[in-house]
């Protein structure tokens, strides 16, 4: 069926992966206060699994809904599509890595589920939108969901003081963003993006409020995908909340933050990309130098992952600063891949402290590739696939992105990237190398007990198999990111962007 | 138009000048002779004891809370409420499920037992 | 009255962020923030008199995101209160760079 | 034997260009019948094969092994007196099975490839597409010509012998077959480097053995300095694979392709107008070829990467992955031959390399470090004839090098192991490394004692054993490349030529002094041990005599026409050379086209037969020499041994004192950077800024109460410092 937003009953369709896992999120709420059992704690994750296809069903059913034009504010485009996709993989994973948690840290396991779906839901509507409001409508789900998620654990001094400052930075970005709109939305009379790019094509940018706008909602979602030198609540926030937590805040919440970013600046902002390329050019190589410089210090996983993910982020504005078809559609491979192997490598992170923030330091994993060969080798492979190397999918993604980076011939970035990747070999490598070159230190081979849960090793033998798949042969995945882009940069019919 | 509110402003103007300036001139004006007595917070009364902020119970938060959402409920309703019948359907329908939703998140919270003082 | 409106919405939003940065207690930071988000309803409703009645519109959005940010927010603050019997700031080093 | 005789036969060395160039005319577009590779995949394949099948056993093992120790056990409990567990027995089979499966695989090809006079590559696949976008299509295919045939003869055949080899040495290891998983899983990589049809696969081999390398550097992984020896490797790696990976998106940018045989057929194309551009790619490849293959300044892992297995060591650090830079040099011979600055480059620097690390190998006590420091020093050689556009010379020295520098490392492997037995049985703690703890071995273990006697005359470059055709091509070529009319560097070339000469002096010095103080002179063993000294076994022994033939008969492959004579014409003439004119001739070409032919003769005058015999001459005075007098020497044992150096003494037993210098100079520096971006960029600010909001606060006549601001609102102020940055940038420009 075609789309054209005649009846809002049309924006129901467009919105329906959303609203499905929306009602499920509720559902997941509502029957969690019904029963108060401390058992039904995994079946309550369970529901939330299934609500998660639900959603993926529905997702799939709208490749066969189109839209007429590219201008509504909901938009039911490829690209998007693919986005939802990430999402739904990411939170599922999510979910599948919290279940034990939950029940062993005797969370409030409805409310988790329930806003890990929220959450997502708000992620879908971001990568929807076409209109900056939404955006932020969106962001803004996302956001409030994760903060409380961050300090849901209310037994734990640190998962407060976590959330609490996420909470206190993230509204604090969030004003600067809402600000950039209303500038924006002062200079172009609109925000939806393509009146946006319109009127910046009718000169709306020399009005004295566009700029600024946009260099203000640039800062803000430099905020929510912690580039530098806006990333210092990320080391904090990532250490502090439960760990499954982490897991989702640095895969698919920074997932959804960039493909809002990429769709704003490839499609409204397009027209002063000379004013935003010098801007993203410095944010994205300092994201790059200085978070792989300082994850090679850190002593705890987690915030090594921390600064990691930060390190990611600046790959990934590579990406956006390249700004062609080639670099935009290596995002969303990116992304997708980057998902999946952050949290694989949470997954083990969960398993090694035994479902709480137990051994978090490195120094923990000395010999554990031999007592635990599975989940050694598959964390090993994680680590080779964040590193970028060859075979993984971390490698395909990182090739495709420099690919797009060398046809823009943005040379002193492509060097940035190359070397810094070099320097986090180092510290991803420190961990496989604690994990099979030393020995376990005295007495920790006993604790090794208890069973691995079976969702655990679902979901690191899924995301393994992933990132082996997309490393060896990602042709299917790369096809659907580039069918996914297409059109996405040629807002106006017939004139394609050129820089 | 603006002219209008220049009375009001003169008002404002003259009962800050006022206000800050009795304080000042008394802090100014008065000789300051304290000993250990004067300086306690009752002259002749109790010590205080303990701080002064006293607790609330955090009922009242989830009261006010309650308060903001539903109260907000009201800005969204209100202007749709005044245009119902040119509206029409589509938009009804919308609003039902607005409210079907913080109907949702009222009965979550009464389950929660969010709504008992006690 | 643009001109009045917008350099006035900049200005509140200025305060707001100095709060932010100065202040410790978290409850005035979040205050603050809250100074920022009514700042920027201001531009909204300044610029809608020249743009088109969405302005408006906005507002009402961005009042419905703060109130959601304040009942989460307060709950957090109080869940930190709870561990750390305070809300300055400074007091909190359990997680450090 | 196709030894194709054309009408350029006639020059004494013929250059590669005129022989190309006439050969073209002799052989019109003449399609030689087509030839199927048989089963080229299956090679690639059956080492994966072995890795996954060890691997899973040594999963299997670790685990038992940690199972035990719950039981309440020791690692030790679980050493192989009471049998050998099947987890041990079965990899003797798979390890080395599979190795000499796929050589025969490769010869069955090879036989294929001779009957076929191939003229153009076959790539053999697409099996799959690995990477394809709208600008770029990246094939998993194999690239099969004469040059990846002899890298792939060498891998599996110098390969299975080292695999063989290695179950005698490795027997008692408890994890063996981890050891053999790692091995297998090497080869693989290996050989995905070198039949990889295009530089992206080739860079998965080239990380790929880099993997392995370090794994089985720190094999043994309880000795905290032999993991870290693994990690230098690995991070001294990955400063080549910077420049490999820049390199490839150069080329992406400006061919639009990267498989060889697009490249190489729009290399000239693409980069005719602009030169800059290619010297700056082949340079970056250098970079990486430089870090692969341990040339100086990037040469200081190798000698610490000996701290893994000594079979490794061979294969790995002397007749396989540390040629890896070679092969991608002669590779992309038809780029480097665009860009003359970057050969010179790779000539000087393979010329300091082999210089530099000859030197050092001069004062080395440790054998394997010795022998380390000679792989370098031939890497250079090789260098330094690609650097002079011979790259079938370079190729050749690969080959013998190959043959003869395996052989010297298991030898010495022989060696230690006995050693470490003797020093085991009877509690000595002596080091099995240090030569001065050794002496007089001769009579202990003649066989090991013979075949390293061979390899040391044909690294020395004695006729007629393989070292010396192959070097003395190298020797020949750089000063004939000196001559070359059109070439700008030419009094270069003559330094190149002089250090050559000298290099091939001093590598017959220091390889005299290794035999001497390991086998001849007076024993420095105790009496106890010297009863348990013996020659290895069988399966030991085989291998080594093997290569020891190999290392005689090497040098046949590839006889140049004026020196035939010593080989009374029972070789061959110049096979290998015609064997890789299809690939050569498109750089042959451009280099003639670009300088003129090379001289025929040496910058001093003299036929290449003089220059052959006075070499010979001059290699075994120099070994004679060496050995009459070193013999006669009394070393000390290295508990003995005190002697403070000084001097150039000690500079060369601190290799010239490069690793200190880069802890110096890089190391360090590192390190220091990641601390303060982490304390000062990140921890910031907690005293400057603040300290900076403090005092504009009291400035401003503000309330103290902003001494303390606590990190939330440091980590608010650096936002909003952010904030005003990116304004200001937007307004500022």
């Amino acid at each position: 069926m075609t789309l054209d937003y005649s009846s809002s009953f049309h924006y129901l369709v467009a919105l329906l992966p959303e609203c499905v896992l929306f009602v499920g999120g509720m559902g997941v709420l509502l029957a969690g206060v019904s029963k108060t059992d401390e058992q039904r704690r995994p079946e309550l994750g369970w529901l939330a699994l299934a609500v998660l296809a639900a959603a993926a069903v529905a997702n799939g059913w709208l490749y066969s809904v189109s839209e007429s034009g590219a201008t509504a504010m909901i938009a039911v485009d490829k690209f998007r599509l693919f986005a939802n996709w990430v999402f739904i993989v990411g939170a599922a994973l999510t979910i599948a890595i919290s279940l034990a948690y939950v029940s062993r840290q005797r969370l409030q396991a409805a409310e988790y589920y329930a806003l890990i779906a929220f959450a997502t839901v708000g992620m879908m509507v971001v990568a929807a939108s076409r209109d900056l409001m939404i955006v932020f409508l969106g962001m803004e789900t996302v956001s409030i969901a994760v903060y409380a998620l961050a300090a849901f654990n209310r037994r734990d001094p640190r998962s407060a003081e976590a959330g609490l400052k996420y909470f206190l930075l993230g509204a604090f970005a969030s004003g600067f963003l809402l600000f950039g709109i209303a500038l924006i939305y002062g200079a172009a009379g609109s925000t939806n993006l393509q009146a946006i790019a319109v009127a910046v094509q009718d000169g709306a940018a020399a009005g004295g409020l566009m700029i600024p706008g946009m260099a203000l909602l640039v800062t803000g979602f430099a905020f929510k995908v912690s580039a530098v030198p806006f990333h210092m609540w990320t080391p904090d926030a990532y250490e502090g909340a439960p760990t499954p937590v982490t897991a989702y805040m640095a895969s698919a919440v920074k997932a959804a933050a960039f493909v809002a970013f990429a769709r704003i600046l490839f499609v409204g902002l397009d027209g002063v990309y000379d004013q935003w390329f010098p801007i993203l050019w410095w944010i994205a190589a300092a994201t790059m130098v200085v978070g792989n410089l300082v994850a090679v210090v850190q002593s705890s996983i987690k915030r090594m992952l921390a600064y990691s993910s930060i390190a990611h982020g600046g790959y990934l504005l590579v990406a956006l600063v390249a700004a062609n078809d080639a670099a935009a559609a290596g995002l969303l491979f990116y992304l997708f891949v980057y998902t999946v192997t952050t949290v694989g490598a949470f997954a083990v992170v969960v398993t090694v402290g035994r479902q709480s923030e137990r051994d978090t330091a490195i120094e923990k994993y000395a010999g554990y590739g031999w007592r635990r060969p599975v989940l050694g080798t598959l964390m090993t492979l994680f680590l080779l696939s964040l590193a970028g190397f060859p075979g993984t999918g971390g490698f395909m993604a990182k090739f495709y992105v420099l690919q797009g980076a060398a046809e823009a011939h943005l040379w002193w970035l492509l060097v940035v990237l190359v070397l810094t990747t070099l320097v986090s070999y180092w510290y991803y490598l420190r961990v496989a190398w604690f994990m099979w070159m030393k020995e376990a230190p005295e007495g920790a081979v006993h604790r090794v007990g208890g069973a691995t849960p079976f969702a655990i090793y679902v979901v690191l033998l899924v995301c393994g198999g992933i990132v082996l798949a997309t490393g060896l042969l990602p042709g299917a995945a790369i096809d659907l990111a580039q069918g996914s882009v297409e059109g996405l940069r040629h807002w106006v019919a017939g004139t394609a962007p050129a820089h | 138009m603006a002219t209008s509110y220049i009375p009001l402003l003169i008002i404002l103007g003259v009962s800050v000048v006022n206000a800050v300036g009795m304080a000042v001139a008394s802090h100014v004006l008065n000789p300051s002779r304290p000993t250990p007595q004067k300086a306690m917070p009752y002259e002749s009364g109790m010590i205080p004891l303990g701080d002064t902020r006293a607790r609330f119970s955090i009922k009242f938060y989830m009261v006010a809370i309650s308060f903001i959402v539903f109260d907000l409920e009201a800005i969204f309703l209100i202007p749709w409420a005044v245009r119902m019948r040119e509206l029409g359907w589509g938009p009804f329908v919308a609003v039902f499920l607005f409210v079907v939703v913080l109907a949702v998140g009222l009965a979550y919270e009464w389950k929660k037992g969010g709504l008992e003082w006690d | 009255m643009l001109t009045y409106a917008l350099p006035l919405s900049a200005a509140l939003f200025a305060i707001g962020t100095l709060g932010v940065v100065v202040r410790r207690n978290a409850i005035v930071m979040f205050l603050c923030i809250e100074l920022q988000l009514n700042a920027v309803n201001l531009a909204f409703v300044a610029l809608s008199r020249q743009v088109g009645i969405e302005g408006q519109l906005f507002v009402f959005f961005v009042m419905t995101v703060a109130a959601a940010e304040a009942a989460v927010g307060l709950a957090i603050i109080i869940a930190v209160f709870r561990h750390q019997r305070t809300v300055q700031v400074d007091r909190f080093n359990l997680l450090r760079w | 034997m196709p030894s194709s005789s054309s009408s350029g036969a006639t020059a004494p060395f013929a250059d590669p260009a005129s022989s190309a160039l006439s050969e073209a005319a002799a052989l019109p577009v003449q399609q030689a019948a087509v030839w199927e590779p048989f089963l080229p995949w299956m090679v690639v394949l059956l080492p994966l094969l072995g890795f996954v099948a060890n691997g899973l056993l040594a999963l299997v093992s670790a685990t038992r092994s940690a199972a035990a120790v719950r039981a309440g056990g020791t690692e030790d409990s679980l050493s192989l007196d009471g049998g050998r567990p099947r987890t041990h027995r079965w990899p003797t089979y798979i390890g080395p099975g599979v190795m000499i499966a796929a050589f025969l695989l490769a010869i069955v090809n090879f036989a294929g490839m001779l009957g076929a006079d191939l003229h153009e590559p076959v790539v053999a696949g697409p099996y799959w597409t690995w990477l394809a976008t709208s600008s770029l299509r990246i094939d998993v295919a194999l690239h099969l010509d004469q040059l990846s045939m002899i890298m792939m003869l060498v891998v599996t055949g110098v390969g299975s012998l080292i695999h063989v080899f290695s179950v005698g040495y490795m027997r008692d290891d408890p994890g063996y077959p981890r050891y053999f998983a790692y091995l297998n899983l090497f080869v693989f990589f290996m050989l995905v480097l070198v039949l990889g049809a295009g530089y992206p696969l080739m860079f998965v081999g080239w990380e790929g053995v880099g993997l392995c390398s370090y794994l089985l550097i720190g094999y043994w992984f309880a000795d905290r300095e032999k993991a870290d020896a693994g990690k230098k490797a690995f991070i001294v790696n990955r400063i080549g694979d910077f420049g490999f990976l820049l390199a490839m998106f150069l080329l992406f940018d400006n061919i639009g392709a990267l498989d060889f045989v697009s490249v190489f057929e729009g290399a000239e194309a693409a980069f005719s107008d602009n030169r800059a551009l290619v010297t700056t790619a082949t340079l970056l490849f250098m970079l990486g070829a430089a870090g692969k293959s341990a040339q100086v300044p990037l040469h200081v892992w190798l000698p610490d990467a000996m701290a893994g297995p000594t079979p490794v060591s061979a294969l790995i650090h002397a007749a396989t992955m540390v040629t890896a830079g070679v092969y991608v040099i002669a590779r992309s011979s038809a780029l480097f031959a665009l860009a003359p600055a970057s050969q010179a480059v790779v000539a000087g620097i393979g010329a300091l390399t082999a210089l530099l690390a000859a030197t050092i190998a001069l004062r080395q006590y440790d054998i394997k470090k010795v022998l380390a420091y000679s792989t370098v020093s031939q890497l250079g050689f090789m260098f330094l004839a690609a650097g002079v556009g011979a790259y079938t010379a370079a190729v050749f020295h690969l080959v013998t090098h190959a043959f003869f520098k395996a052989l010297l490392f298991l030898g010495a492997g022989a060696v230690i192991h006995s050693l470490h037995h003797a020093f085991h049985e009877t509690g000595s703690k002596a080091d099995a490394q240090d030569m001065r703890n050794m002496g007089g071995l001769r009579a202990k273990m003649p066989v090991t004692w013979a075949v390293m006697g061979i390899a040391t005359l044909a690294i020395a470059g004695v006729w007629p054993l393989a070292g010396f055709f192959s070097k003395d091509e190298i020797i020949w070529y750089a000063g004939a490349w000196a001559g070359a009319p059109g070439n700008a560097n030419g009094s270069w070339y003559v330094v190149f030529w002089v250090v050559a000469l000298a290099t091939a002096l001093l590598t017959a010095f220091y390889m005299t002094r290794l035999m001497v103080m390991t086998f001849h002179g007076r024993s420095r063993l105790g009496d106890a041990e010297q009863r348990h000294v013996h020659d290895s076994p069988w399966v030991m022994r085989a291998p080594l005599i093997v290569l020891a033939v190999l290392s005689v008969a090497g040098g046949l492959l590839n006889v140049p026409e004026s020196l035939r004579v010593l080989v009374f014409g029972a070789a061959p003439f110049e096979w290998l050379h015609h064997w890789l004119e299809p690939v050569t001739h498109a750089a042959a070409e451009i280099q003639v086209a670009g300088m003129g032919e090379a001289a025929h003769q040496s910058p001093v005058g003299g036929g290449e037969l003089t220059w052959a015999l006075i070499s010979t001459v001059a290699a075994l005075a120099v070994v004679g020499g060496a050995f009459a007098v070193l013999r006669k020497r009394l070393y000390r044992t290295a508990a003995e041994d005190a002697d403070p150096r000084t001097g150039l003494a000690l500079a060369l037993e601190r290799k010239w004192y490069f690793d200190e210098a880069y802890d110096r100079a890089v190391v360090r520096p590192v390190l220091a950077l990641s601390r303060w971006c982490w304390k000062i960029v990140d921890g910031i600010v907690i005293d400057g800024f603040v300290n900076l909001a403090a005092a504009l606060a009291r400035l401003a006549g503000w309330t103290t109460s902003l001494f303390h601001t606590g990190q939330v609102n440091t980590y608010a102020f650096v936002l909003a410092l952010g904030v005003l940055a990116v304004l200001g940038a937007v307004y500022l420009p």
